[in-house]
């Protein structure tokens, strides 16, 4: 497969098209009706819950957030071939991955309400908090991947950043340390054709990411994103691939940021609304929804219900985000050291002494 | 009109987007770059326009890597040029930081004096906007300790304008960190003409006579505010705005502590190892024998900075001030 | 043999190996890597023979990348593992600056506790080698300075043993810098079984009256020779060695300020906005009231070191030592 | 060129074997006998000063030296190729470069007994200051090349890496910077097999360096480094391009570091005696000299004589340097601001009190 799609004549695996057709149907992936129906569930919840984000960020409720609205596939097809034991290294626009971990719409919210409680992401196993600097959790990805090997674990990595991530040294640092180690990982770029308001043909001169693959001796396959079917297959040859000992995969998914970069952000200043337009016709959403209906399963006529009802969910944890516990002042000290040096301490100790001094003026 | 210097409001925000309009129309080695810098005018619109005056070859969007942003402007630098480049946040600046220890401020001693670099790394620092983590933190410090660079912070419109077209056309390298909290929050009647503000001059914002209190940046304001509370108990205050972390302005803040015997300096970087450090040094080696009580710090912790829910633990407040200078009074 | 303790003559690099060994050998988690760490045991020979013993899963050679080498060790911590990396110079750490500030020193934070990072990074700093440039640089403040890692520095083989345990046995990471300038220097008797020596305590090498000298590093041997010069004139002096940058032993310090009344810090990092400045601050602020003269830093100028030519005027002596000594004194 | 010698297929290309037979006669560089027989000598003369570099080293009259031997094809065939106002970006192995650009040998070993003054390479119209920290001068290739497109210039900038740097971040970011600047760099690999003690293999998975020009969409070519026509022909084709506007490319030089890494440094403990003699059947000298000699173009019998010479010219510079003025206090304060801040005026003023203090206690 990776030599089929090669990336240097910019092939593009693709398995299902915008109608919701299968085109290469040998490389359908076996996922069964149900499982396909809940996948579809998954990220009509997500993409749900994201829109209500960006309006609660309206509202004044929330922080700066980072819609995720169009990349909803890459997610989907995550949630698929994830497993428990298998890591998650995110950067900070995978709402729909967090969740197939097992992270809840609460701690998310939480998280971009302001706690750092939000990105603990407790009853999820192997994942890492959100990361900020872009580019820089790859290199956790590859320390991640190596101890694995090290401690004969059977897990594989995945790690995201975003197109505009690549140009960063992290980036290749990471990849090439990973595929000297031959470790687990999944590199996984989601190329959403903005880095904020920087395209993707301003950001490198390279025909695609997949390419960069070269650099490091290893595959690389730029996959439909927005194909759900074509980035399920992606990941599980890629995983297969790492499983075996063979190292790391590269894999570019193609899709558009339909949003805004973040709610502080307004695309009408560097794009078009043709383009976008357009771009609209690629939802990943759309295309499953359609090939579902096509295969008799699913019925659309109760989606409008179902996503009241996920409104309602989301509201539900929303609220519960809303009245999460005030952060106490021991929690700014208490976590950064696991030893809390004594002059910390004291910092806190004379804090308190203003904060009493203080509500006593009043 | 004020002595026939056409005044204009601006905020800080439009003062260094004037400061760089004035110096990319004067000086054609002038260029600007980095993150969003070009057709958005910069996630903060501080560069807002100027790609459309001057092009995009002058202004512009870079690829998203720190450490290429100011290593290219070290090329740029040894071939006459000046660049002046935006890093897009305080918490972003760290992949670059090689560049600038090892080259930016150190290719004029490397080479001798035969390659200056001219060049002026600007960035948002500092908390107060509820922002996600890394946006918000005070490093002045790792900056102001490296040799061969000098840190400016602009505590107003005005200042931001007059020390913005000096850190352009300084020799030396300029980091020029811009307290984003007050980026809009002050609007003040600013020259409309090309002016500067010496590198290395502190500020005395107001005259008093017993105690020195020591501030830059958004903390100003803050201190600012405490004033008028000391004032109400009769405390008369000097206050300095630093301005310039390095080279430090010995001379004003030596001359004031000699006067008040007391100092309380206000910075949002963490305690330890912070910029309160070193100007209590100074202030101890130099005006010991004045001194009436402890130099005091009101610093943030030295701890990460929260994430907005906490933020209010983190930042100092007027009272914070207010009470320290009472601390300080009563010793 | 001492009292039924193993003893052996150790330099402060063959101690540094047998903490590594000890460590490997006891704790599978822990591995050693870094450029040139494994089969040519690292260009100071610090892991010689390591990989040989272990294997070269636990000691080995990285690809020459310092994010790389900091921010995999990240990765592996998460994961549960306590990995001691080394970065070959104290001028090659700064490419790893952004994975120490933003992820090191924030993960455990970040993640409320969850992720601890017991990462060790080592790496040999300091001048008097007569090195090319970036291979005599001193820079603990930018360490410091940052909120969530400890920096530790030892002066003699036994220390550089005793803190080296604990520092991989800490949960927090730890900054490890190594005066290679006495890296052979120092011939010692240390005991071949394992100990460990607290992270953030001084010790005080020795005792007096007249006035506190604080050093580190390859500077405690240097303030010894000048304790020489001074007792000649009936100076009493208290010898107080930091080990432990942060945190700082403020009570020791404190303590022996209030009995002496007088003190000099030597550092060999640049002076302004250095450790001193933060000592300093402290004993400003803790012992006021004690203080009979300013308390004097006796550092590296703020300038770039100079190559080994040059380096002589640069490098702290005794006698300037000793000189600043008589000036506190005579003050 | 480009496409004949593709990375992808790890070919190496090569104008002249090991015999000194030229195998690609079409790719032979244009390049005069007489001109020719200079590259040969200054390539000698480097040889010669650096091998007496490593024993001066030796003799304890210099500090730690970073030899070339077996690497002097490259820099004899840029100093063929680079014209006066083309750029070089050196790292800290190119003695022979920095010599056709203009620098002295005293300079050099001024630089390597511990001066500044010994880099500023006074005479040498645009090269820049050795740089130690390694791949981080690419990003400085990367700006002057944007700077001489700015200005309209017509120079080309040479910028010079180890294999170890490709690992580097910078070494990355600075070819994507300048590819999407379409600047006029050209990126040269010394691939000399080391880094330091890591061998080539263990740096990277790729199949070699060249193959990485592909992550930034730029040509690359792998080149046999101890071949001086295929470096010039690669030079001159990669010169032709950069100045047409097309923006940069990736030249790796495959060579053998047969010295040590430093004077520090002791290869035995990580390679073979074996290695090192199949490794010096492909120097770069021999090969010359053997092609030199079956054109007619050069007598070995006055190579002793020559040497001999060439000895005593290095002994003159060297002792030159050796009597070099002593470091004055006032270049340590004079050279880090343009504008010596007050503060650092006063700690020169302070440390010449000390001086004299010191002076009189004698
Ligand atoms: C090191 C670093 N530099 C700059 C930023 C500011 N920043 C946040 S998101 C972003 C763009 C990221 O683009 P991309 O990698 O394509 O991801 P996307 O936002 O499209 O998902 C930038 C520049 C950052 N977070 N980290
Ligand atoms: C950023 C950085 N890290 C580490 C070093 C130490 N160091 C000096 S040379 C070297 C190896 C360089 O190998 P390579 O790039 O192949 O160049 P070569 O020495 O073979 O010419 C290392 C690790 C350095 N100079 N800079
Ligand atoms: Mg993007
Ligand atoms: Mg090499």
């Amino acid at each position: 497969m990776f030599s089929e799609f090669s990336p240097l004549e910019d092939k593009l695996f693709q398995v299902m098209d915008n109608d919701g057709n299968i085109v290469r149907p040998e490389y359908m992936p076996e996922i069964d009706g149900e499982r396909l129906v809940k996948a579809y569930k998954d990220m009509l919840f997500a993409r749900t819950a994201d829109m209500m984000a960006v309006s609660y960020q309206r509202q004044g409720r929330m922080y700066t957030y980072p819609p995720n609205l169009g990349q909803e596939a890459i997610a989907g097809a995550m949630a698929v071939v994830m497993r428990e034991n298998d890591w998650l290294v995110p950067a900070f626009r995978e709402l729909g991955a967090w969740l197939a971990k097992g992270a809840t719409l609460k701690e998310v919210f939480l998280y971009f309400m302001g706690y750092e409680d939000g990105t603990v992401f407790k009853n999820a196993k192997n994942i890492l908090p959100i990361s900020v600097p872009i580019a820089s959790q790859y290199q956790h990805a590859a320390g991640l991947g190596y101890s694995i090997k090290y401690k004969n674990e059977d897990s594989v990595v995945y790690a995201v950043v975003g197109d505009g991530g690549t140009s960063e040294g992290d980036f290749s640092e990471a990849i090439n340390f990973a595929a000297v180690w031959e470790a687990p990982v999944i590199f996984l770029v989601q190329n959403n054709q903005y880095a904020i308001s920087v395209p993707f043909k301003m950001q490198t001169r390279s025909i695609n990411i997949a390419v960069k693959a070269y650099a490091f001796g290893i595959p690389g396959l730029k996959v439909d994103g927005n194909d759900i079917f074509a980035m399920v297959k992606a990941f599980q040859v890629a995983q297969a691939h790492a499983r075996s000992g063979k190292g790391p995969v590269l894999i570019e998914a193609v899709t558009y940021r339909r949003g805004a970069h973040t709610t502080s952000d307004d695309p009408t200043k560097y794009r078009t609304k043709e383009e976008e337009d357009a771009m609209a016709q690629t939802d990943p959403l759309d295309r499953l929804r359609k090939y579902l209906i096509s295969q008799n399963l699913y019925d659309p006529s109760g989606e409008e219900e179902l996503v009241a009802q996920y409104r309602k969910e989301v509201d539900r944890q929303f609220s519960e985000a809303e009245n999460y516990a005030p952060y106490p002042l021991e929690d700014v000290f208490k976590y950064t050291y696991v030893e809390l040096p004594d002059d910390l301490r004291q910092q806190q100790v004379e804090h308190e002494k203003f904060l009493k001094w203080k509500e006593a003026l009043k | 009109m004020e002595g026939g210097i056409e005044m204009k409001v601006m905020t800080m925000v439009s003062a260094i987007n004037n400061a760089l309009d004035i110096k990319l129309a004067e000086d054609p080695m002038v260029v600007a770059y980095g993150e969003d810098v070009g057709v958005e005018g910069g996630v903060f619109r501080v560069t807002e326009g100027l790609q459309k005056k001057y092009g995009a070859h002058r202004v512009f969007d870079s690829p998203l890597a720190e450490s290429a942003i100011v290593g290219t402007a070290v090329g740029m630098a040894a071939n006459g040029m000046r660049p002046v480049v935006e890093m897009q946040f305080c918490g972003f600046v760290y992949p670059a930081y090689n560049q600038i220890i090892s080259h930016v401020a150190r290719f004029h001693n490397r080479s001798r004096g035969r390659y200056r670099m001219p060049i002026v790394i600007r960035f948002p620092y500092g908390g107060g906007i509820n922002a996600l983590e890394h946006h918000s933190e005070s490093m002045e410090t790792i900056y102001a300790h490296i040799p061969g660079i000098k840190v400016v912070i602009p505590s107003t419109p005005y200042d931001a304008k007059g020390l913005l077209i000096s850190a352009i056309e300084s020799d030396d390298p300029v980091i020029f960190m811009e307290p984003k909290r007050i980026y809009r929050a002050i609007k003040q009647e600013v020259p409309e003409d090309k002016f500067s503000i010496p590198i290395g001059k502190a500020k005395v914002l107001q005259q008093g006579n017993d105690l020195t209190l020591i501030a830059w940046g958004a903390m100003v304001r803050e201190a600012q505010k405490a004033i008028v509370m000391a004032k109400k108990e009769g405390i008369s205050i000097e206050l300095i705005d630093l301005r310039s972390i390095y080279p430090i302005d010995k001379q004003t803040i030596i001359e004031s502590v000699k006067k008040t015997g007391r100092a309380v300096i206000v910075h949002e970087e963490p305690l330890s190892f912070g910029t309160g450090a070193e100007l209590t040094s100074i202030i101890n080696e130099e005006a010991f024998l004045h001194l009436e009580a402890p130099v005091n710090r009101v610093a943030g912790f030295d701890t990460i900075v929260p994430l907005p829910r906490g933020e209010h633990h983190y930042i100092i407040s007027p009272e914070k001030i207010y009470y320290n200078i009472l601390k300080t009074m009563k010793f």
